[in-house]
């Protein structure tokens, strides 16, 4: 099973003939992930490295049955990107591009919540997903993954890929990691996230990577509370984060006394999540609990 | 992206919302020029990116240009919370007969705009939501669908505005409400927003808040960015094309890639004891002259007593960043320890780079822990 | 039971004020309805004939628990008005209003189908929705109503109350009557009554009353071969109607080819469902199923 | 409200779309003075709310204005599908190297707006849809996120506009969809729209309807409202307030309350043999005045062998109707038959006040059924 992909995922990449579409298609396929098509307006009809390039998500769908969309389109066209997958009915959408602007994406989650959407977006500003050992698409390098029964949800990259990293060579496997992003406003959150590893057979284990801003640690503390039976570890960065700065992710900030880690760290242990302090106390707690 | 009192108000005044007159001067002299124009009575008010500058002497009220020279004089020596006053804003006064909170913000939790209105203006609002919560009117406003007259009446009702400035005071709401999405900003505030003597409804303060993403929408507001002055860490950053560049407190100097990891080493460091200098990420796949740079950025600056370089390769490959970083230290002279942590793509190359190397400042470590505990003991 | 209102519900009224708002409120509440409060903004606090007046349906919900909109407020500000009340989350928005502009209902159906609007929105430009014997809101004239087991929903106004008066008169009553509205966009159309008729315990015979213009009786017709056990009997209105020209109704109007009611009582009729050539003849057609 | 062609082009000039050059004439003298302004080469084009003109004579291309002259005289005596040409429209020739086909409607099924291309300009699409339906590209418009990008350029490739026309061609469907949305139109048609010679991107014809609901949002547009001439059965009813009155071919003359049963009237005096000569609904609440205005106005057409008044009274009262019938009736000469069916409110009292009148023209009866066959005989 895992969750969001596996090995029926059969990607699209909108960006294909893009530098970055180019070169993280390669590495995706040499992972074994199927890139069946690349959509950028205009270039239809070339190939980039044997992949069909079309002109608009409707045809490669027709052409390929493509079902996931992965999208590397700069910033300026991203939300025409991501509107146009959703127009075609695909039904997952990956928006790795950084800098969407958060207005646009105001306007964009209201339009995928309406009922006659039928698309999942993941992101923007994310390094995407990976079942290990059956589909990685998006950014993160599969050599730090291994298949196993974790799953994870984050709202970084590279501190996710030095979590799995450690899971990974002391022998715990993922089932998915899904990086959600590090915008204001994303796609989907970490409750969905965690509702799909709570129904996933496949997954045992959740680890939730958390940071400053919003309070979407918060609320996804109050589902745990309620609503999962699996248990869940968490990190959270970002302690020593001054209010009112923007620690690189746009929705990395402390706004007044809102959205920091301290208060989300305590939202979590009351849910009755075990928090480590740092990546390898995550690592150990995840470790702790595989041993049962 | 915060904006100046000042930049506010340009942006209030295309867009419609009446602001009183006023004049940046950047000397006692052009705020005594000001005050001639204006007065006699006017306000002086220091232009900083920071709340709370009234209680720090920030704004005064004056009643000829003699004391407005003075008074722009004391304040532009002033630094408020950290932040320097450049500049002073000196307007005409104006009479007060109400005051009103007025604000639009993005709220992420509904993933949809949100306008606060209160009749207790001039206040600290999160005091009043805290103390009187029935004080306070919120109402949500669909991204997709805009603003509706009725929720513009739902707000005038809690802005408290009299009956006879009620068309005035809507239109300045529908106008915010305007320049918030059309200007892409995640905050627009009017505290106090005032209704004159003459029956006018007038911002009088203004925080504004731009989204950075947003900004190739709107070139002509990119010279709203802080201009942090010739010569410092920020604009040099910059220049180098390291954006996500954030000068902190402490003496341990970080660079990183990815903006969870760096975050994550900044309370590392601090978790052992230690502060971090700066926080620098050099994001995804940055090559030795990025590493490079950032490294001289951080040893140049004087202020770390340790540098802390800490590198998950994913798409960044371990053996570029080994590369920068000796480059860096051939480059200058290194009096503090450079303490480096590689791990993931290419990471036996990068440390067999660095153990070459054989450079004295040089401390190659294999955990982030470790990391940590070697730059803050190198501080003590 | 019966469909959309019965005795439990409280109706507010959005332009109680107004002339039509204040005849039609009193009419109902002499046929028995709560009318339990009125909105008119900046009028909060006065009363309409004992009924109290609010400045916003947020005030009139939190003051009486109103569960219904009714909307007489003129056509400029009739959908401010909807989306007010959907805002409030009102589960039901009944518009008489006539002359509402057409895109702003595009634009309104598409907000309330957001998975986050919970109100379902009858009309504009419809007489409304009575349940004999339980619960009269809009306009239609009670003396034509009985109480008993047949649904009615109709694109149009007096020749619904024909309909209802020819069945009343025969002794044959109904569960409810619904006026959906002539609108060329109307916020419930015949599919969702259908569906509440046949899901109805109280109802044993379904009248559709339809008439030239979109193809929402074609799509009922496919809905009722698919999906509905209960017998249906219906009637068309305009089959002399010229093409191109507007018959009333701003959605009765024959496009080129489209929209006639030959062919939308042909794909009735190949739906199984009973067509009756006038008024008379439909009640006919119930009278007969009544019987059996 | 369907606009005449050059009432469309008035508002694609407004929104940005490029139109050729043209005069609107009233007369042959004026068709000649604007061929001369235009010319040599000019299109005169009839005026009228229908389609298919063109095989109608509508439209000659003309090279000198004599000919504008004889042509534009000829076609102001035309009737079009009963449709009299009042006037003509003159209009500069332009070289044409390319024809397609652009629409924007409300699509009453999804609810939404349908952008419908093709790159088969200048012929019915109709036709085109039944036999070539790949020619035909279909593209909803969400309305409340409007036109994307992506919608655009998948719009431009069913237009099969040429490269070097592409930009020129993406302003033209951005600036159609603007104006269908902002002048509250339910349909704007360019037929063909076309690549001139020079690689411009023209409408060559236009068809719009507007929203008559939305007038009251554009009262400058009230103004494009048919004008049926003076002293028409039209413009009589327009005066009495009687909006939806429509005039038809038949000779029963019909009155009714509700759009819905007035179109069952129609049908059933369709289906005893009968046909309608105009359609007239009054209302809700109609009163005496307006019922005998509405009777006068079809009595002084002088078309109708006979009157059918069909009401049922719920808001409305048939006694007052009763009143409003024998006014009429002691107003006017009445020389036909007038059948009056009431039913619902005050129906008794109604039906007492149409006996005691003893008018030798009136006829009550009982039913629908039995007030359609009165009628239709009366005209035998």
């Amino acid at each position: 099973m895992a969750i969001f992909v596996d090995h029926n995922t059969r990607v699209l990449v909108q960006g294909l003939t893009g530098e970055q579409g180019r070169f993280h298609a390669a590495r995706m396929k040499e992972y074994g992930t199927h890139v069946v098509a690349g959509v950028t307006p205009g270039k239809g009809g070339r190939q980039v490295d044997g992949t069909p390039v079309f002109d608009s998500v409707e045809d490669a769908i027709s052409a390929t049955d493509a079902n996931v969309s992965l999208i590397f389109v700069p910033a300026p066209f991203a939300s025409d990107a991501i509107l146009e997958a959703a127009a075609a009915g695909i039904p997952l959408i990956i928006c790795v591009t950084e800098g969407v602007p958060v207005h646009d994406m105001a306007r964009i989650f209201t339009h995928l919540d309406s009922v006659r959407m039928h698309s999942t977006l993941i992101g923007p500003n994310c390094p995407g997903i990976i079942s290990p050992g059956k589909s990685n698409v998006g950014i993160i390098p599969g050599s730090v993954a291994g298949p196993g029964r974790v799953g994870l949800v984050s709202r970084s990259g590279t501190l996710t890929y030095q979590i799995m990293d450690e899971l990974t060579s002391m022998g715990i496997g993922q089932s998915t990691t899904v990086g959600i992003g590090g915008d204001p406003i994303v796609g989907t959150g970490f409750i969905d996230c965690l509702d799909r590893f709570e129904d996933d057979p496949e997954t045992d284990i959740v680890v939730l990577i958390g940071e400053i801003g919003g309070e979407d640690e918060e609320r996804a503390a109050r589902f745990i509370a309620d609503e999962m039976t699996k248990p869940v570890v968490a990190y959270i960065a970002g302690f020593t984060a001054p209010p009112g700065k923007r620690m690189g992710h746009a929705g990395a900030i402390v706004s007044g006394s809102r959205g920091t880690a301290a208060a989300k760290m305590q939202a979590l242990e009351e849910a009755g999540v075990r928090v480590g302090r740092n990546p390898s106390e995550v690592a150990g707690l995840v470790a702790a609990l595989s041993a049962n | 992206m915060d904006l100046l009192e000042h930049q506010g108000k340009e942006l209030f005044r295309r867009w419609g919302l009446l602001v009183p007159e006023g004049r940046v001067a950047h000397t006692p002299k052009q705020a005594s020029e000001a005050a001639r124009a204006l007065g006699p009575t006017v306000a002086v008010k220091a232009q900083v990116r920071i709340g709370g500058r009234g209680k720090a002497g920030g704004v005064k009220i004056v009643h000829d240009p003699e004391e407005a020279e003075a008074v722009a004089g004391a304040m532009l020596g002033l630094t408020i919370k950290g932040h320097p006053v450049r500049r002073v804003l000196v307007e005409a006064g104006v009479g007060i007969t109400s005051e009103s909170y007025l604000s639009i913000l993005l709220d992420r939790t509904t993933r949809s705009h949100l306008i606060i209105a209160s009749a207790r203006g001039g206040m600290d609002i999160e005091a009043v939501a805290e103390d009187e919560p029935e004080a306070i009117t919120r109402v949500h406003v669909d991204p997709l669908l805009g603003l509706q007259t009725f929720q513009v009446n739902r707000v005038l009702a809690g802005l408290g505005i009299p009956a006879a400035s009620r068309k005035a005071a809507a239109a300045a709401v529908r106008n915010l409400y305007r320049l918030y999405v059309e200007a892409d900003a995640t905050l627009v505030e009017v505290n106090p927003l005032i209704v004159t003597d003459g029956g006018e409804v007038m911002a009088l303060d203004s925080k504004v808040s731009l989204d950075d993403s947003a900004v190739f929408r709107h070139p002509e507001m990119s010279g709203y960015a802080p201009d942090e002055g010739v010569g410092s860490q920020e604009e040099a950053a910059a220049k180098h094309g390291l954006s996500t560049f954030l000068k902190l407190e402490g003496e341990v100097g970080i660079i990183g890639n990815g903006a969870g990891l760096v975050m994550s080493t900044l309370d590392l460091v601090d978790q052992v004891g230690g502060r971090a200098a700066n926080f620098l990420d050099v994001g995804g796949g940055a090559d030795a002259k990025v590493l490079s740079n950032a490294l001289q950025l951080i040893l140049a600056d004087g202020r770390a007593k340790s540098v802390l370089v800490n590198i998950f390769g994913g798409i960044t490959r371990c053996d570029l960043v080994a590369e920068g970083v000796v480059d860096a230290l051939g480059a200058v002279e290194v009096t503090v320890p450079v303490v480096v942590r590689l791990a993931g793509t290419n990471a036996d190359a990068g440390r067999r780079i660095l153990s070459e190397a054989r450079h004295p400042m040089l401390v190659p470590v294999g955990s982030m822990v470790e990391a940590a505990e070697k730059a803050v003991e190198a501080t003590r």
